[in-house]
């Protein structure tokens, strides 16, 4: 029976909650995944959510973000849902790969900007779309080899 | 996260352990700067026991680099395990980030 | 600062589903308690959700069931919710610990009927209550010495 | 779930793997009561490999034992994991269930 399972998880809009989302993620992909590709797709969402958290909603407590998880036979989708402000449109595709710093330049050294290309880097497709008051970053993941639902 | 502090020769070692994310990242971050800035600006970071980084911490360890560098001195990291090492080199990291696997060689380093 | 985490978690009423909320659940005690712990607090969070399905919702699917995770430093409170018929009421209290059947008398091996007193043998406290269209059953576990979070 | 099947002299050894849960019970429980119906009605259970069981699964191990009964044989369960154990203990089961360590002495008890 090929049927797509699909589990939501909500938290309030606080930094401390995005361990819990975290720790219930690794949870649900032990049943697909390595340990290796857990910890990736674990670093994507917890840089997807902390961007719900600061951005959407300017690092205010109180507020809806979700992470909704489809378990397919072949596949893996996540989305990571707020309702507060949106990304600016082509903001994710202006993403470019990681830039090493020059050493002897201290303002190369940028202390932020490398959310999105984390979760690109670590998921094969991402999607993101505003709509109805809801924003949604989508990522999926071709399930392989290895561990099988 | 639980921050030891120690120093040895004018060398600030601090190890951090548990998850160094977005909840810790600024009193982390607090915490760093002050050592640098009371010190000699020479600081070795381990992090064996972290367990867990994200942006966020990633960020916490380039203030520390760029304020301990404005004061003359450097930010060696100590102990990367497969979480904090594949986060530092997926941001090509480690190719600036003078980088240690024993407290010797990253105190001769900073000496 | 001690202050509480919550976590809501949501299925559809497909007993499929059940797998996943047991390891996000999983995933999360982990902060907190030891592998034994956990089994126990496991075990009656899946009974809780089968009995939604099964007895709320009458084994259909596509229905609302959801668990949510209060995670204090002291304790866990853990709510089951669906939107499906209430239990009676008094058919919590009414639940009695395990007889063992007799061997020889194959009438008195009931095949069903543990669930509850599994809950409740596994919980500190178990509540339920029924209103304005959502029952909930409310269950409590303290939280002593150990892993902390 | 996964089922395997064999036979030694007239008794039906099934292995269980996996969880045995609400989800998977009435298919489980199909199979076993077809083998007791086929078979002699003596039918040894090994658990060891069932990662986790509910109350539904309890309940098809019930099934089972009522119908090797009922047909004049019995069930013997072997091999009780920690998981498997704390629930059929917890719900006093464990008083009536035959519960056996290896395989050979579940054979002669059964013989
Ligand atoms: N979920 C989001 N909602 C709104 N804006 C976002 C979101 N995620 C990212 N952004 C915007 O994209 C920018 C780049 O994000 P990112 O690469 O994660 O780096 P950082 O978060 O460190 O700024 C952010 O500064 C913000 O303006
Ligand atoms: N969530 C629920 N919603 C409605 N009725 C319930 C619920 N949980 C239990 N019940 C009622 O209580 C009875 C006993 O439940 P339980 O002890 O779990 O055993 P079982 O599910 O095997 O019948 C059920 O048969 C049902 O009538």
């Amino acid at each position: 029976m090929v049927i797509t399972r699909t589990l939501g998880l909500d938290i309030e809009s606080r930094p401390e909650c995005v361990e819990l989302l975290s720790r219930a993620l690794c949870g649900v992909c032990q049943l697909v995944l390595s340990a290796a590709e857990i910890a990736k797709l674990n670093l994507a969402i917890v840089e997807a959510v902390n961007n719900a958290i600061e951005h959407a909603y300017h690092g205010e407590s109180g507020h809806w973000v979700r992470l909704e998880i489809d378990l397919a036979p072949d596949r893996l989708d996540l989305r990571v849902r707020d309702r507060g402000q949106p990304m600016p449109p082509d903001r994710l595709d202006a993403v470019t790969a990681f830039v090493p710093p020059d050493p002897d330049d201290l303002n190369t050294w940028s202390l932020r900007g490398r959310g999105l290309a984390i979760i690109k880097a670590c998921m094969d497709t991402v999607e993101y779309e505003a709509r109805d008051g809801v924003n949604t970053l989508a990522m999926s993941r071709v399930l392989t080899t290895g561990k099988s639902a | 996260m639980v921050l030891t502090h120690r120093t040895i020769e004018g060398i600030d070692i601090v190890a951090l352990a548990g998850r160094l994310v977005m909840a810790d990242a600024p009193q982390i971050r607090q915490s760093l700067l002050t050592t640098v800035e009371q010190g000699n600006g020479k600081l070795i970071l381990d992090l064996a026991q972290v367990s867990f980084m994200d942006s966020s911490g990633l960020s916490v360890l380039v203030s520390a680099f760029k304020a301990a560098r404005a004061k003359g001195g450097d930010v060696a990291l100590l102990h990367l395990n497969s979480t904090v090492r594949s986060l530092i080199e997926l941001t090509r990291l480690q190719q600036v980030f003078p980088i240690f696997d024993d407290e010797a060689t990253a105190l001769a380093r900073l000496r």
